[in-house]
């Protein structure tokens, strides 16, 4: 497994340029996520209006991988029901931690599948969850009715 | 001096350094976080479990007898190797980290509510975290040296702001810094320390492994360090304290070894070293710490010291000129141990040091376990580059140009001319 | 059963046990207090060094990918053999006395006074002086089971005293004594822990070498145990707990990798098994421990617990034609594990010892950290031999043949006879 | 190095007879050692009379060598003087520490030099110094004045 195939050319785009980054108002939950190996941080909202995700913004220090794979989960989600992101997540999750044996529908994942290559090191693992496990806390905090955070 | 030092017929001697990582030879600059092991100190632990292994002290007969005679060894020779006047004030424990803890719970003992610990802001976590559990079980308050702007501490700042001071009791300061690589002036903290009557305690994790030792020279009055970054095994520290201070202190863990007399209805204890040794000590490992103090002081602490510095000086000169490269600390191999901590502009050091990896160069990336220091230098992470006794210039040279291939990577600068610079 | 079992085939893997002392050959009848170690463990570790040392979890190259699969690996381990659900329940501590003092120290944040920690009269020293001092910390009181004549633990004498009650918090037990060889119905105490709201910690030191070990089939909330006593390395040990205790437990050491945010101002903490360990862990002693399970996983703990039983009753029949000779706990091998102590009429334990060893037979004499348990009994200390998965019935004929020889040489029979019995 | 020569005749002699055994008055101070590793635990009483040692008393706990090196130890500093009994003290303990190198002379030490041989077996070398210590610890504080345990 290559540095390069860790580091496709999508990723690295998303790295660059993210998409739906800067914190925005309205949000129904916001959360904050660290990664405690190395210090990452993400603060993430979400917006929920009739059970569709009409927004998710954040604002994130943080490797490639974490950032980039924020700024994916953001343009996948957004737009979707609730139910259907949380699926999403098991899938992204199930992929991610499959040690390169799990592989995504391209269909449903579109730029997501680009991170087929990060379950080969699984020391990036935590990087790549980071902002979908932040989205999956938000919106089941949502769900639950909580407006703040903890 | 490097003339002598013949870092080829050292590097035979470890062989993990043989490696390959993909196509590329293994180019391992992580020492500050772990050092390789030579073949002697692994060895000694196959021959000790192989032909001598016992349980020690209970055990009497003859395996028990060779086992003791191994461990107490180990324990008069961490004694000479850093100048204490007695082995019984070597107390072993599993690494620095609990020996800070063993620091902390049994000074922690006299603290109350109005006094005041002082450590600094460059601290490794383990010099931190244990001093804040026992000031919240004391009522105690924790205060600390700032660094100045070329990272090394903030003495004056600190004499101007009363740092220490007639409430003082304790002062606990890592010799080196393995973040900055800052060696700190502890003789003359310890000095500040014991003209207002506190105890110093001193973290040697990076010192002892890379500077010559001696407690006296220090003028502390404990010293922690750990196995595992002197060529050791791991599961093994030592916490060192003049045996004064040890007798005056209570226990730390309760258990076998640790005792003099036990009644279900109360205990007495053991005098130092024994009484802060509860349970089966980490025997195997004491040989193995044994073994690699001979294998450093064979080559000498003075001769490691100097390859070291004449490595760091070549490496701070050539990571000098790669583009949006920043080190953290100074810049100069002027009182500085082995670790050079730096950022590359735009580029995450979990990145940096993947691409490293990617070229067998091992790095760290991350807050190395000292995060106020990192917000101190307003970064939220770094990268840290570290030597050891068994690095080469040429190790150095593939670091600069896999940096430089890295920042060229994430500008994009690769793509577009196929060339780094 | 003992057909299956080719102990001939396993003293092989013990380089150690072809050992001579003097004209005579080794025989260890002390693996209650040490096993040997096979060459798998040994080569394991040493493979480990060699050519797979890094630092876990905060090196990410390749070499720390490696070490920490190695050493998570051996946690996940380590969780299956002893039947938790979850590898986060297995925290990795030096020994078997940090993992009850780790107990001690957490559990004891809950205790005030007028609270109760219930221990017993057998226990190890380990099990004694932690709880002892987190009494003395929060002012609660320390009781304890007693034991019947015949050396089992006295559960009707509780249940009379009413010494598991509403004031109960903690039950700390050993599963098998180290001195008497009792099995104690753990899942009972459990069970009458459980009842009163109280947690229920095993120490398991003894037991899990010798026994299948499923934490559900126990019953208990937290187990201790150490890797020296199970073929495993010294530095060490295992304090398995359900996930919902430890996620309530608040820190015990501090330092590197068991933080989640460090703040000169206060620190939050990682979740379990992190929160626990504090420092460089013992990353070779897991991967040697690792090996171990798998070395007796392999022979399997069922039949290893066959044998012990067999060679135990096969010792106790032996040792009772010993002139002189009584046996403290049960003389017969049922719920009973393969340690015999013992005491030869008007010979101290250190010269029993002593003769033993100059035949070669290795044996303890002395209180074996369990000093109340020896005032109980009313001797001031003992002998003990126990045997272990190496062991064979030669060399309990050596050591019943040994015995008669001390005791004829202490009473002067040997002088004027010339002969032994 | 045999355990016969660790177990001379005149040790296991004294072992079976020991001599100056049971507390006895009158004294000037009592001591009680221990030996944690073992348990052996020793009282021992000394009365001094114008510098001479007119009783060693004790009650004693232990192995063969322990109890034989405390009564050859009674034996030879009864009637003598403080001084000479710290002497003795002096020169066993270098000879008993001297892993064998270090030989005693006869004259002085009678039976003592029976004792040779446990040198040579490290383990048992606090056995045959608890009376011996005990025995000084008690002189030092007759000298110091020091008449109750403190
Ligand atoms: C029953 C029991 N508990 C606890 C311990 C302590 O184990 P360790 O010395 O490895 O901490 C032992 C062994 O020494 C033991 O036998
Ligand atoms: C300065 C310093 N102090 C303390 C430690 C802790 O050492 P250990 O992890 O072996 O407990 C380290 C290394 O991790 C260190 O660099």
């Amino acid at each position: 497994m290559s540095v390069e195939q860790l580091y496709q050319e999508i990723i690295l785009d998303h790295y660059r340029v993210k998409r739906n980054a800067g914190l925005r108002d309205p949000y129904d939950v916001e959360v904050h996520h660290v990664n405690p190996s190395c210090g990452d941080e993400l603060t993430l909202r979400v917006d929920v209006v009739d059970g569709t995700i009409s927004d998710v913004s954040y604002d994130a220090q943080g490797c490639s991988i974490s950032q980039a794979s924020t700024s994916v989960m953001s343009d996948l989600v957004i737009g979707g029901s609730s139910e259907h992101a949380l699926e999403l997540f098991d899938g992204f999750q199930r992929m991610i931690q499959g040690q390169g044996k799990v592989s995504l529908d391209e269909e449903t994942y579109g730029d997501a599948v680009a991170f087929e290559g990060v379950a080969q090191f699984p020391a990036r693992v935590k990087c790549a969850m980071l902002g979908w496990s932040a989205m999956r806390d938000a919106l089941l905090r949502v769900q639950a009715g909580v407006k703040e955070e903890s | 001096m490097s003339d002598l030092y013949d870092v080829e017929a050292v590097r035979r001697e470890f062989p993990i350094l043989a490696r390959q990582i993909g196509a590329y030879p293994l180019t391992y600059l992580d020492s500050a976080n772990t050092s390789q092991k030579p073949q002697a100190v692994v060895d000694a632990i196959a021959d000790h479990y192989l032909s001598h292994n016992a349980n020690v002290a209970r055990a009497m007969h003859v395996l028990g007898a060779e086992a003791t005679a191994a461990f107490e060894g180990a324990r008069t020779a961490v004694a000479d190797f850093i100048g204490a006047s007695r082995s019984e004030e070597v107390v072993f424990t599993k690494n620095a980290s609990e020996a800070l803890n063993l620091a902390a719970h049994t000074l922690g003992s006299r603290l109350g509510p109005g006094d005041e610990v002082v450590v600094s802001v460059m601290e490794h976590h383990s010099n931190i975290v244990p001093w804040q559990l026992a000031c919240e079980r004391t009522g105690a308050t924790l205060r600390w040296f700032d660094i100045t702007d070329e990272g090394r501490l903030d003495i004056e700042g600190a004499v101007r702001d009363g740092l220490i001071n007639s409430r003082t009791k304790v002062v606990s300061l890592t010799w080196v810094s393995n973040v900055l690589g800052t060696v700190n002036p502890v003789a003359q903290v310890a000095a500040m320390a014991h003209s207002v009557g506190a105890v110093m305690v001193v973290d040697g994790s990076q010192g002892v492994p890379q500077l010559p030792t001696d407690v006296a020279d220090l003028g502390c009055d404990m010293l922690a360090f750990t196995g595992h970054k002197i060529c050791g095994p791991t599961g093994i520290g030592v916490l060192w304290g003049s045996y004064d201070l040890l007798e005056s202190l209570p226990p730390f863990l309760g258990g076998g070894e640790m005792i003099e007399v036990v009644r279900m209805t109360g205990s007495t204890y053991a005098p130092p070293p024994y009484r802060f040794e509860a349970g089966t000590q980490p025997i195997a490992q004491a040989v193995g710490l044994h073994a690699a103090i001979r294998y450093v002081s064979a080559l000498g602490m003075d001769q490691i010291a100097a390859h070291e510095h004449d490595l760091t000086a070549y490496a701070l000169e050539g990571m000098s000129h790669v583009r949006g490269l920043r080190i953290l600390g100074p810049t100069e191999a002027v009182d500085r141990g082995g670790a050079i901590s730096f950022t590359l502009d735009g580029v995450h050091p979990h990145d940096v040091m993947q691409l490293l990896d990617s070229r067998g160069v091992a790095i760290r990336g991350g807050h190395h376990c000292a995060r106020p220091l990192h917000d101190r230098l307003g970064v939220q992470s770094s990268c840290r580059a570290s030597v050891y006794l068994y690095t080469t210039h040429d190790e150095i040279d593939r670091l600069v140009e896999a940096l430089d291939y890295t920042g060229a990577f994430f500008s994009g600068r690769l793509a577009t001319t196929g060339g780094v610079r």
